[in-house]
């Protein structure tokens, strides 16, 4: 965090803890959540600078590489010498899940890369509008490549709505076409064991991206790399340029920061208390 | 040496069919002729079985059944551990049950069904099922305001102003105890954050083994009075309480599950590392 | 054993039958019971809701004794009469006209109530119950001096180190604003492993749940071959052995890959 | 336009600072309204979305049969039972009781044709037994009705059954795609072997000293691999096992003792303390990821829900 970022945010937190202290003399005011009040406020106040300066000039803000992204590079890479295709799962969710959102943006930036290495791409979609979403995505990224021959609408293509119905299709498709690279990127459920396994089968590169909390172990073992939870939302944020996304995760950057400095803080104002040299605990007084 | 590798690395491409007969043998034959293994309360178990304990006499325990017939194998014997270990001290515990899920309404009625031939309960008195009400969280927080507006009629549509042991009872800090039956969303979470936090009545909590690992943080900041843990968990209730039941029997199955799955884990690996090493060679 | 209890059994010992015929391959059994799922559960959430929902809740406060309605129809349900639920009844069927494609625009009135509803909910909860009470049990007992040092299993001054330094350091693996590199590298890779160990945990556990609710299928199936149930389970089995053997002989599978 | 986004976009922003600041305001009025009535328009709204969502399934099967797509027979039995369980369920109360009078004998009917049939055979033999029909609303969860029969005897074994497939899948993904490919891997591996054996009966038979021998060996293939020199090996496995069998003789071969290499307890202190550090990283770093969604959703900075047109 630079220090232009810390005196602002310093000056910001004093602002609110005045006003929270202002509003507890009205009795319309719930003292007792004063402290949740004044941390709200501040996340508030993080999330629309943080997006503001996002809106300046997103090409600035600094984000560390991936390693699951980077891999996506060095997959597309592979299936291009070897003139196989490439396998991309957006998940078998609605539009409505932020994961499934998250999962397009992604495909966007894989399909720029197989337009400029003119790889092959499949991606077969469980809802009829993710395969629209899909589809204009793709379409987007062929054009900003210049290599609008290349895209058609096939690529992008409607299975089933049922869980098991999609699984067995994608492992069809997978044992048909024997793709190089098998990318899983959206909201997962029991499937994901399905998907790994088969394209494990057929020795494919897989790589996925999730933040199920229950499907990240299954695909840590059976997939070369994987996107776990928020690297996953922040590696979707980044490419797509948005700078409410990328204010979003510099929020939650800005916020653990300051949440760590609070453990410390407490840490050793209990140890103060717990050896008697302080008189009172802070931990009590956090609402 | 070299003819166990091949064993090893040819029954990896064996058809899938084969795995699937040895993991359903695994779990059957155990079933079949049941095999008596000694039972171990690990410490959350303990620290349900020792919250349910200290309630105080004549409370109020609200249960609530968050579960499916999908998942009903693994916290069906919780809540019925629950209802037993409440109602066999008989210190005037009264118990009012909601559900959050539409079929946790059956699962509750299945439990008062098997509870009623072991203890004799009068409705309205001794128990009330107050039913279903979707909305996830927002009942969790309706419950914590006002009771009586989220559940004006309980599940046999008779008036809560008609049943006697409703009176007094206007939102959750009129309860002693809390316990959820938990299979996702909304379970555990919700109760936490809308039901115990703010109103700091005490929670205790039985999840399906998959959600174990997400709830866990809460036992150990004390927002949650000890988890019972999937089957196993359900089983180490059921031996505190002494009444062994179905999550009993099925731990010997459980315990072959397991340890098939860690062999074919093992071996799998191993197939790995044998076809690794052999073309590192050529 | 009443004869809809019989019935009853022999039905669900089919069904269960029917899915499980999945695992040999994908057949006519798996996609009857399948579809059948599909259909039965659709209405079974459309009525279960409407009748412990709309029925007591919304039309009980519209058609309340004491509402205007009165004359017309009356469900008394324990509510007086409120003409504000006429807003959540128009965002309903505004959701249910959305059905059609010209109008689908119609659900989004009723979507941005829930979201916008869930959003007030969940931002408070989650801030409340799952960050700063996380954080405020990270900062461990170190000095009460009631711990030991090392103790297994129970509490320990150990443990509260080890908790300590693991969760801040997970907390950092998932910190994007700096690179990992040189000793910061190091501290965030400390970060991986215990995030690494929390998801073998979760793993264990989640083996650990699909065994049981096999076991769960299988006391079923076990229970239902009694005679009591006139050997529902062997019947079945025997039957649907027969039908699926002649229909894969017919259409052999096509050897996959 | 405005019907289509603004007015959504500003139903999320109302109500979503409403009930989020309703949290820290303490007038009655304000908190009976977000409370009460706010959560009840939201199960209202919620079971409409339902509703929606079994319409447009059957919207989807009808499709398929329309337009005869492969597998369309399918799609009638589909259909077919969601009309049967939605006149079920609607139109039929599928539940009379029939009960003698101050006795707690009592039996269910399907059918009131059933009940009154039961009711003659009973006044034959003296007995005067009255039917009463189940309400309205409570007639779907009465024991012995036919909402309930169905429930028990069609949704419960399927919905069941999709679930313990999974067990199968679990059992060959262990085999076929569960790799140790580097440290991160392995970690999880182990810990979720611990856990796994750690946590069922047959864990605690394990001796400590039956895990300290099969440590000894595994180190030993391990030197062998990566030294690649005999001497060490056969050096370290001799050392390594008689000194296991020296502590234990001392020791007495006390099934549980030392506690680190007792699964159970090993199994205990992973579950507690270092998985307990990674859990809850991972909470408060979702946490925070919901709290900043949510936010965005009602200042209007994502919309995402309402799609893009």
């Amino acid at each position: 965090m630079d220090n232009k970022r810390v005196v602002i945010y310093t000056v910001g937190i004093l602002g609110i803890v005045i006003f929270t202290f202002i509003l507890s003399q009205f009795h319309i005011f719930n003292s007792s959540r004063s402290f949740m009040f004044i941390v709200l406020l501040t996340v508030i106040m993080v999330l629309f600078n943080e997006i503001q300066n996002a809106r300046k000039d997103s090409d600035s803000i600094f984000l560390r590489d991936i390693p699951g992204l980077k891999a996506v590079e060095e997959a597309v890479g592979r299936s291009t010498e070897m003139g196989r295709p490439i396998l991309y799962v957006p998940g078998i969710m609605d539009m409505n899940e932020v994961e499934t959102v998250a999962g397009v943006i992604i495909l966007g930036h894989v399909a720029q890369m197989t337009a400029q290495y003119e790889t092959g791409l499949d991606v077969p979609v469980a809802r009829a509008i993710v395969m629209q979403a899909a589809r204009e995505s793709c379409k987007e990224a062929y054009l900003s490549q210049g290599r609008p021959e290349m895209f058609n609408e096939d690529m992008v293509h409607y299975i089933s709505d049922d869980q098991f119905a999609y699984a067995a299709g994608v492992n069809g498709i997978m044992q048909r076409d024997k793709p190089a690279a098998c990318l899983y990127m959206g909201k997962f459920y029991a499937e994901s064991l399905l998907f790994a396994e088969t394209g494990n089968g057929i020795g494919a590169i897989q790589i996925a991206g999730t933040a199920s909390q229950a499907q990240i172990p299954f695909f840590v073992t059976a997939c070369d790399y994987t996107l776990m939870g928020e690297e996953f939302f922040a590696a979707s944020a980044y490419l797509s340029r948005k700078p409410e996304l990328i204010g979003g995760v510099k929020t939650q950057d800005t916020v653990k920061l300051m949440l760590i400095g609070l453990i410390i803080v407490c840490l050793v104002m209990r140890a103060l208390f717990d050896l008697d040299i302080v008189s009172f605990n802070l931990l009590d007084m956090i609402g | 040496m070299r003819f166990l590798e091949d064993i090893i690395v040819k029954f990896g491409s064996v058809d899938r069919r084969v795995i699937f007969v040895l993991i359903g043998l695994a779990v059957l034959v155990p079933l079949l002729n049941p095999i008596d293994l000694a039972i171990r309360p690990t410490p959350s178990s303990q620290r349900v079985y020792d919250a349910v304990d200290s309630i105080p006499d004549n409370s109020k325990v609200l249960i609530s059944f968050d579960y499916g017939p999908s998942t009903k194998p693994e916290i069906h014997p919780m809540t019925l551990g629950v209802m037993r270990h409440i109602l066999s001290q008989d210190r005037g515990h009264k118990i009012y049950i909601t559900c959050l899920w539409p079929d946790g309404l059956y699962m509750a009625k299945d439990a008062l069904k098997i509870i009623n031939e072991e203890y004799d309960l009068v409705e309205y008195e001794d128990y009330v099922l107050l039913g279903f009400r979707p909305g996830n969280e927002a009942v969790v927080k309706g419950l914590a305001s006002d009771l009586r507006k989220v559940f004006t009629v309980d599940a046999a549509q008779k008036s809560i102003n008609e049943i006697p042991m409703m009176e007094g009872v206007n939102n959750l800090n009129d309860f002693q105890f809390i316990f959820t039956g938990s299979a996702g969303y909304p379970g555990t979470f919700e109760w936490v954050q809308y039901g115990a936090d703010p109103t700091g009545v005490p929670l205790s909590s039985g999840t399906t083994s998959i959600q174990v690992n997400e709830v866990m943080p809460y036992v150990q900041s004390g927002q949650l009075q000890g988890i019972l843990a999937g089957m196993p968990g359900a089983a180490e209730y059921e031996k505190l309480i002494d009444t062994p039941g179905i999550a009993i029997q099925g731990m010997a199955a459980q315990s072959y599950g397991h340890v098939v799955i860690v062999l074919f884990i093992i071996l799998g690996n191993l197939a790995y590392f044998i076809t690794e090493r052999r073309e590192r060679k050529y | 054993m009443p004869f809809s209890t019989i019935l009853g059994a022999w039905i669900a010992v089919f069904l269960t039958l029917g899915i499980f015929s999945y695992l040999y391959r994908d057949n006519p059994f798996y996609k009857i019971a399948e579809h059948i799922f599909v259909g039965v559960s659709a209405a079974y959430w459309a009525a279960t809701f409407y009748w412990t929902q709309i029925y007591p809740n919304l039309f009980g406060r519209l058609f309340a004794v004491d509402s205007p309605f009165a004359s017309m129809y009356v469900l008394d349900k324990g509510h007086e009469y409120n003409g504000l639920y006429f807003f959540p009844l128009l965002l309903g069927i505004m959701m249910l006209l959305s059905i059609f494609k010209q109008i689908n625009w119609m659900a989004r009135w009723g979507i941005a109530y829930t979201v916008g509803i869930a959003a007030g909910l969940k931002t408070f909860g989650y801030l409340s119950s799952n960050v700063i009470s996380q954080i405020k049990s990270t900062a461990v007992d170190l000095f009460s001096g009631s711990l030991p040092f090392f103790a297994m299993p129970g509490d320990s001054i150990f443990n509260n180190i080890v908790i300590f330094i693991g969760t801040i350091s997970a907390l950092m693996y998932f910190y994007f604003s700096r690179e990992q590199s040189g000793l910061y590298g190091r501290f965030t890779r400390l970060g991986i492993y215990f995030l690494m160990i929390s998801f073998g945990a979760s793993f264990g556990f989640a083996v650990m749940g699909r065994i049981s609710l096999l076991i769960g299928r299988f006391n079923d199936l076990i229970l239902f071959s009694n005679p009591s149930y006139n050997y529902g389970t062997f019947w079945m089995l025997g039957l649907i052995i027969v039908v699926l053997g002649y229909w894969s002989f017919q259409n052999p599978e096509i050897k996959e890959g | 336009m405005i019907w289509k986004r603004y007015i959504p976009i500003a139903i999320v922003g109302f109500f979503g600072s409403l009930t989020l600041f309703g949290w820290f305001i303490e007038n009655e009025g304000i908190k009976s309204f977000i409370d009460d009535d706010a959560t009840q328009w939201y199960d209202i709204i919620a079971s409409f979305a339902i509703f929606l969502g079994a319409l447009n399934l059957l919207k989807l099967q009808f499709l398929k049969v329309l337009k005869r797509k492969a597998g369309w027979e399918y799609s009638v039995v589909a259909i077919l039972s969601f009309l049967i369980v939605f006149v079920i369920g609607f139109f039929m109360r599928g539940a009379f009781v029939v009960d003698i009078p101050n006795t707690d004998i009592q039996s269910t009917y399907f059918t009131q044709g059933a009940a009154e049939e039961a009711v003659n055979h009973l006044k034959d033999s003296g007995i005067i037994a009255s039917i009463t029909p189940a309400q309205w609303g409570a007639h779907i969860q009465t024991e012995g009705g036919l909402f309930k029969w169905m429930f028990d005897n069609i949704f419960t074994p399927l919905s069941a059954t999709m679930f313990a497939l999974l067990a199968f899948y679990v059992a060959s993904a262990s085999y076929r795609a569960f790799r140790a490919r580097n440290f991160e891997a392995t970690l999880l591996l182990l810990a979720g072997i611990i856990i796994m054996i750690g946590r069922v009966p047959i864990g605690s038979l394990i001796s400590s000293w039956m895990i300290m021998y099969l440590l000894v060996l595994v180190i030993g293939i391990l030197i062998n691999t990566y030294f690649r020199s005999r001497q060490l090996v056969f050096g370290w496995v001799a050392l390594g096992l008689i000194g296991v069998t020296v502590l234990g003789s001392s020791m007495g071969w006390p099934i549980d003792q030392p506690a680190v290499f007792y699964l159970p307890a090993l199994q205990e202190w992973i579950y507690t303390v270092p998985n307990l550090a990674g859990a809850r990283a991972i909470m408060i770093g979702i946490g925070l990821g919901v709290v900043v969604t949510s936010l965005r959703y009602i200042f209007g900075l994502e919309k995402s829900y309402i799609g893009n047109q």
